[in-house]
């Protein structure tokens, strides 16, 4: 990064008072160091963008290139159709467990949001974020011990008990499981995951509500729920949204807790029983033993495009909805 | 290194020692399947104290990595649960000179049929029919008549079958579909792979680990595993030419002697065709045999004879002895080390 | 009030209250009424529990329903003492305390479970300050045995977690930084920025096992065509540096979109008044708007530090597995916390005596968290420092 | 329904610093209030604890009375919520809400108490409160456009409709006209004498005409020097106030000769 | 070092929205010149395009020449920078930097450039400029407490003591004075009289008392109605703008007889 290193001219050089600090005689006459400066950190930051840019490409091109015998086979031609139906209940699945994930994680990281940036005492506030925070340090590893360990089989009596009295709602249908290992409790295990990204971000952004605003609120008599919808959410609205998209990117790639918790199988809609797997676990579990250069490597890595794809969809809607009235912007 | 290490070797393993105890030296990358990872770590830790100058790594990525790896150069040697197809063999004589790679089946270990059911504390008995259906999701209780009728005066629980299998593609679920499949083809109808079918819905867990604790921890479970990792777990013994045996070390090394090789591959290649649906009095049919896969050729001198003298050591008696303390695996037999230091003495330089 | 009653299409008078004093409880009231709905909840477990067979989990049923009981009565009793916006600002109000309640079992309970199990190992004599190597099955059973010591440490791993975590934030934040800047300073709405836009979305959703495959890939064929060109002598590219490169990938799109907020929100007077005084957009950007967002900035940064250190997949592929320590980012393995954590679960040491390697993993796990905890306390220390002083006005 | 406003013995703090000691002041229902002063002086300060704004901000309290009608609204059993929607109030500082159409900014506190209203009836309030601020013909053909888009004596008076789209019974202004041009602040004025026929009207103001012209009454505070608290010092009749002050200072300060 | 300012036929635009158009304006270096007119007319508009700040916002651009003695600023050999290190502004709204301390904010013109002075020399620089914006009294003591914590008048004059520090050649202000309480801007008028002795001082104004008693010349703009352009009305002799404008239209605006 340039830095400020490059000082403009030092102050005339006597003691006395300093005249201006960028003194020029004519306007014409610019200072050289000083556009350069200019000139060389947009260039870095267009230049950051770019590589951004071509490091992405590298990596579509990694996975288009290694993913091309999932899709076409010397002996049958085209096996789209064979390679989709791989891929549906991967994709599936790993629908299923992102929602699951965002919509327990989503609601609960704005309101604890909210609760450090308006509720807590204000002395409190700093250090609730930060054992908030915490959440956001604990290793994917220990997320999956935790969840498998711990959580699933805690889970067990909860599904039998939703299964016998619920069992007639496709989500309660199903074998419950023996182990509690199910999409749920993944689903549940990616939440408390997700949870310090989406609540560290709206927090910021909460906090950022000009005071000017939500004293306008406040000021027409709003209790501080409409304060808070009126002034902080509208304001706050597009940084939501990307703290959720950040936790949905989360839920989408996570690895490793959904491979050692979920107990996989073919996609069911039932929630208690065993079934369903993610993409990212189908990669990481399959993967080592598939063989070098083999049809099933290939769709291992066809299916992370598709997982690709996904978030390309999921975020381009997200995008459309920030978009939509850019003009009223709260940086204004 | 530190406080409270054993030995003097750890990360010193610089000139303090050179010359004394050897003159190997230097550092072997190797990668590949995680079932020998327990061998492999006491393997190379012990050949670091009698070589001290000279280090081997192994990064369990898994078979499929490590044959990858193996055969772009980046490992030395790999760990493979399965042997290489055609293909492969192929690939490797580009990294491997003119004969290629070959397998020596360095780590064998019988794959246990284990089980966790409250009340019943002795060992079942179950032929192949009977754990094909149990596995396939046929059987579904521990007092179903199949089961009764092997065992004779046990009293078995209404316990719900829950059967636990690997949930990532693993060499041991292999080994074990393919006994399955040669002893119990018309039950067992899938084709050996892998990954588990994915049509039988079932429990899964990653890893032998995991298996095993998701079996502990479940009344009425059941699941295969690599025998020395199957804890407090009971294990069945399976049905041969009408008797019932136990695992155990020898009959499982002993299942891979008597097994033909595998043909058209590096002369002195020795990956086995193991011999799943054997009739042979005392023989345990479900064995893993992983391999090392090594060059016949290396770049240099220095690198060929550290590799050399690694798989040696691994073969060797005392290599062996060592690997089934730590990892409970069966040793291998007098013959087959005989012809595994035959065959590894041909890693020559090139 | 003064509008007289007029014509149909007159708004309703904006307001229902009259007294200052009008309809306020007592202070005591949700101390009460909580009491209360822990009473009338525990019954109603009991009753609940008995009737659908849900025994076995009384407790936490009776916890679920605490809440349940409490918010809508709550809710209906200030409805009708008081009045229905007051109510639904006091059911908003106990939903955010709840959530933050909610938010804190998972940590709690992951928390206790990693210390409980955790610290014992991580007391073990010389468990920071050594490696693993000659630490072997026997060992370990040996030590099962005897009830000596665990034996081993995780100094390797430490110094691996560190080293490449600080590679990767060497690569991720400059990029990250400058293109959230690009973004919000430079590019007003060019092609090019809805391209990172873009791309930087899809980076968010990349499973970090396909990073790793990606990075060593990437690597061998950088290493294998410079080495064509005779640049470098062919290595491998097992290493350190590759396994930055693949937190890397999963790092950019969090500092990315997090900065990109945190800039989007600094008013723009605050720019305005310092283009005026004369002075350079970049000099403006590093000066005046960086600092007014650090705390964003910084939260955003150790939020991408937190996802990266705890990777495991990309690791095992791009930087390998050892036992003892190197702290060479371009040559050479290097083992990191979360693969030991996750090969001493997975694979423990001597599969017979499990033990000790699950007393090594937890304990790494505490240290693996509570490094990112000071890494977290510095970052807020940092923006401390920075950050606006506030004053509301 | 215009309340009195009374204050006594009010000291207002910032965490520990006292801003404003021992106010004691009567302020008449149907009546206009200015209060003139120094700037630091604390008018802003005081006028922020008439609806119970100071305690918005973190560590600012407030001591004493200060009854509207008899209520007092620093009781711990008075809501403030329920204190700021009978008191109104327009910030120095022009605050639209920028997320929010022009319209929407009007309709903002009326929305509040949940009352629905058609759109005829909304269309009603918006055009009366914005034609009260006399800024209805400037915007009326982009009303769906945001508040942020407009100029800053614009802004302001948006502000102003909409705090008297909501019909309280105290509104306070601090410096409303400050950021506007003549025209407007006539109509401002205007506006100021036609609400006080009903609402309790408090203002802030730097311009002695503009307090001479609209008030009845006139409060002077005052700063002895910076970090000391200010002071109320002179309250009363607004010709009395600038024709024949009672107290020194007030002379000094409103005749221009001070400082 | 003060500049004469010639603008030609210049039109400015908010995208295709034509805000201010056809000015023609000559102003004498070492004078004052007052712009007054209704709210909305383009006055602010106006004043940015004299430092090119008006370029800043998205979409905004300007067309016609614009001299700065006799270069055209918006030539495109000109660096904006240079323009605005000559032509220093303070804002309608005060906007002092939150993270930064009175003295920072003070001596931000340099500290953000870049620019080392020693700790004697920016000592004289924070003095001199918070006299002469007279905020010395009020803050000596406080100088190192956030700038946010002033009182708004305390936080415009900071604005102001800002851009006289950098001493620029040309010094646009944006209504002042209207958030001073009357010592405060006589203050600041004493220091425009002073001011334009060395500099050029343009000065937007709503308060027709200011901008008679400190602007030589004054500029009156005019809208015509809403979504119309801003023009330049009438530019003459303060004295004969307010006794004896040549335009009906300045006669019922400063007589404020209109609307
Ligand atoms: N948020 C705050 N924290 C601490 N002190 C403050 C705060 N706001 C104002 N002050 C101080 O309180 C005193 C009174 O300020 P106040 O804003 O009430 O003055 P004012 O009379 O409104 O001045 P002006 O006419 O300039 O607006 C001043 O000394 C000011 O610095
Ligand atoms: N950022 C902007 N985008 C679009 N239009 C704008 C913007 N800022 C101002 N305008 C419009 O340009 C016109 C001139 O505004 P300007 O702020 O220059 O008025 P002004 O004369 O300074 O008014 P005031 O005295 O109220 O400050 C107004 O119609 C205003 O709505
Ligand atoms: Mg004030
Ligand atoms: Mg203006
Ligand atoms: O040896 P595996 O772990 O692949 O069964």
């Amino acid at each position: 990064m340039a830095h400020a290193n490059e000082t403009t001219s030092p102050p005339s050089a006597g003691p006395a008072a300093p005249s201006g600090p960028v003194r020029k005689k004519t306007l014409r006459q610019s200072d050289r160091r000083g556009v350069f400066g200019d000139k060389l950190f947009s260039g870095l930051a267009m230049a950051a963008g770019i590589a951004i840019l071509v490091l992405l490409a590298f990596v579509a091109l990694f996975l288009s290139s290694s993913s091309g015998r999932a899709l076409y086979s010397e002996d049958e031609g085209l096996i789209v159709g064979q390679f989709l139906q791989y891929a549906m209940p991967l994709v599936g699945g790993t629908i299923i467990a992102s929602i699951i994930a965002l919509g327990l994680a989503a609601p609960v990281a704005i309101g604890v949001a909210l609760f450090i940036s308006h509720f807590a005492p204000p002395r409190a506030s700093r250090s609730i974020g930060y054992v908030i925070d915490l959440l956001a340090a604990i290793p994917s590893v220990v997320y999956g011990a935790w969840g498998m360990s711990f959580l699933a089989p805690a889970m067990v009596p909860v599904y039998r008990w939703l299964h016998e009295n619920l069992g007639w709602f496709p989500l309660f249908a199903g074998n419950p499981s023996g182990t509690g290992r199910t999409i749920l409790t993944a689903g549940i295990v990616l939440a408390v995951m997700i949870l310090p990204i989406i609540t560290s971000v709206s927090r910021e952004i909460f906090i950022q509500t000009p005071k000017l605003h939500e004293e306008a609120a406040l000021a027409l008599g709003a209790t501080r729920w409409e304060m808070i919808k009126m002034a902080v959410f509208p304001f706050a609205r597009a940084g939501i949204i990307s703290g959720i998209m950040l936790g949905l990117g989360r839920a989408l790639g996570e690895t490793m807790a959904v491979a050692l918790v979920l107990s996989g199988g073919a996609l069911t809609a039932s929630l208690i029983s065993t079934g369903n797997q993610t993409i990212p676990a189908e990669i990481a579990l399959n993967f080592p033993e598939a063989g070098p250069g083999s049809e099933r490597q290939a769709q291992l890595i066809a299916i992370g495009l598709v997982l690709f794809i996904i978030t390309l969809v999921v975020n381009m809607i997200a995008r459309w909805i920030v978009s939509r009235n850019k003009e009223f912007s709260g940086a204004n | 290194g530190g406080a409270n290490n054993p030995d003097t070797g750890s990360e010193a393993n610089g000139a303090e020692n050179g010359g004394e105890v050897s003159e190997l030296s230097g550092t072997i990358n190797a990668g590949g399947a995680s079932s020998q990872e327990t061998a492999m770590t006491e393997w190379t830790q012990s050949f670091a104290e009698i070589h001290p100058n000279a280090q081997v790594n192994y990064a369990a990525v898994g078979s499929g990595g490590g044959r990858e790896g193996f055969l772009s150069g980046e490992y030395l040697f790999a760990g493979s649960d399965a042997a290489m197809d055609d293909d492969e063999y192929e690939a490797s004589k580009e990294v491997c000179g003119p004969d290629g790679a070959f397998h020596v089946p360095a780590y064998i270990s019988p794959i246990a049929v284990a089980y966790n059911v409250e009340g019943v504390d002795t060992q079942l008995n179950m032929d192949a029919e009977t754990i094909a259906r149990v596995f396939a999701g046929e059987i579904t209780s521990w007092d179903a008549p199949e089961i009764a009728e092997q065992n004779d005066g046990v009293d078995l629980p209404s316990t719900p079958i829950t059967v636990v299998h690997r949930s990532d593609d693993s060499g041991t679920t292999e080994n074990f579909t393919e006994y399955l499949h040669a002893a119990a083809g018309d039950v067992w109808e899938w084709e050996p792979d892998g990954g588990w079918p994915s049509d039988i819905t079932a429990e899964s867990a990653q890893q032998t680990s995991g298996v095993v604790s998701t079996t502990s921890d479940t009344d009425g479970a059941i699941t295969y595993a690599d025998a020395s990792q199957i804890g407090g777990l009971q294990s069945v013994a399976v049905g041969v030419g009408g008797e019932y045996v136990p695992y155990s070390a020898d009959a499982a090394s002993n299942a891979v002697a008597s097994s033909p090789r595998v043909e058209g591959q590096a002369p002195n290649n020795m990956a086995v065709e193991l011999d799943r649906d054997t009739e042979e009095a005392g023989a345990y049919p479900i064995v893993l045999a992983a391999y090392s896969i090594f060059c016949n050729q290396y770049e240099d001198e220095a690198t060929a004879d550290l590799v050399r003298a690694f798989a040696e050591y691994i073969v060797s008696e005392e290599g062996q002895q060592a690997a089934s303390e730590a990892a409970g695996n069966a040793p291998l037999s007098a013959d087959l080390r005989a012809e595994a230091e035959d065959a590894i003495s041909q890693i020559s330089a090139g | 009030m003064s509008t007289p009653t007029q014509e149909t299409t007159t708004p309703p008078p904006p307001k229902a209250q009259n007294s200052l004093t009008q309809g306020t409880l007592p202070r005591w009231t949700w101390a009460a009424m909580l009491a209360g709905s822990v009473a009338v909840a525990a019954a109603l477990a009991a009753a609940l529990g008995a009737a659908f067979g849900a025994e076995s989990f009384l407790m936490p049923l009776w916890v679920v329903l605490v809440p349940v009981i409490y918010l809508p009565a709550m809710l209906i009793l200030q409805w009708v003492r008081i009045n229905k916006r007051k109510a639904i600002d006091g059911f908003w109000k106990n939903l955010v305390y709840l959530a933050f309640l909610i938010a804190l079992l998972p940590l709690v309970s992951v928390i206790w479970s990693v210390v409980s199990v955790g610290l014992p190992g991580l007391l073990a004599p010389g468990f920071l300050a050594s490696d693993m190597s000659g630490i072997t099955g026997r060992i370990d059973q040996e030590t099962m045995e005897t009830g000596g010591d665990v034996l081993g440490g995780i100094r390797h791993a430490i110094i691996g977690s560190l080293v490449i975590t600080l590679a990767a934030t060497v690569i991720s934040v400059p990029i990250g930084l400058l293109t959230s800047i690009y973004l919000v300073e430079y590019s007003r709405g060019s092609w090019l920025s809805r391209a990172i836009t873009f791309f930087v979305d899809v980076m968010t959703g990349i499973p970090s096992i396909v990073a790793g495959l990606f990075a060593a890939a990437a690597t061998a064929w950088f290493i294998s065509t410079a080495s064509s060109l005779g640049l470098m002598a062919a290595r491998p590219y097992t290493m350190g540096l590759t396994a930055a490169i693949a937190l890397s990938v999963l790092m950019i799109p969090v500092v990315v979109r997090t900065t990109e907020e945190m800039l989007r929100v600094v008013p723009n007077e605050l720019r305005e008044a310092s283009y005026a005084l004369g002075v350079r957009k970049w000099r403006t950007i590093l000066k005046v708007v960086i600092p007014t967002a650090i705390s964003g900035i910084a939260s955003g940064v150790t939020l991408s530090i937190a996802r990266v250190i705890g990777e495991t997949a990309p690791i095992l592929v791009t930087a390998g597995f050892v036992v003892n320590a190197n702290w060479n980012l371009v040559s050479g393995w290097m083992a990191t916390l979360p693969v030991y954590i996750y090969r001493q679960f997975q694979n423990p040491i001597a599969p017979a005596a499990t033990e000790p390697s699950e007393q090594r993993a937890w304990a790494a796990a505490l240290v693996l968290i509570i490094i990112v905890m000071l890494l977290n306390l510095a970052a807020r220390i940092i923006a401390q420092v920075f950050a606006p002083k506030k004053t509301g006005r | 329904m215009s309340k009195r406003i009374n204050a006594i013995d009010l000291n207002v703090y910032y965490g520990d610093f006292l801003a404003v000691e021992g106010v004691n002041i009567d302020i008449e229902p149907r009546s206009v209030t200015a209060f003139i002063g120094p700037s630091g002086c604390g008018k802003t300060t005081f006028l922020r604890t008439l609806n119970r704004m100071h305690e918005v901000l973190p560590g600012a309290r407030v001591e004493g009375q200060l009854l509207l009608d008899d209520d007092n609204i620093y009781d711990t059993a008075v809501d403030p919520v329920t204190v700021r929607s009978m008191v109104g109030m327009v910030f120095q500082r022009p605050n639209p809400f920028p997320t929010m159409s022009i319209r929407d900014n009007v309709l903002a506190g009326y929305k509040l108490n949940g009352t629905r209203l058609s759109r005829s009836q909304s269309d009603q309030v918006v055009e009366e409160a914005l034609k009260g601020a006399n800024l209805w013909n400037e915007v009326k053909d982009r009303l769906d456009k945001p508040g942020s888009g407009l100029s800053g004596g614009q802004q302001q008076r948006l502000c102003i409709a909409r705090t008297i789209a909501v019909k309280p019974d105290v509104i306070l202004m601090d410096e409303p006209c400050s950021a506007l041009d003549p025209i407007s602040t006539l109509a401002i004025e205007d506006l100021i004498n036609e609400l006080k026929d009903t609402y309790t009207v408090v203002i802030v103001t730097h311009n002695m005409q503009q307090a001479a012209r609209v008030s009845e009454k006139t409060a002077f505070f005052n700063i002895a020097g910076t970090g000391k608290p200010g002071k109320l010092i002179e309250y009363d009749e607004t010709t009395k106030i600038f024709s024949n002050p009672s107290k020194k200072d007030t002379e000094n300060y409103v005749s221009g000769r001070f400082g």
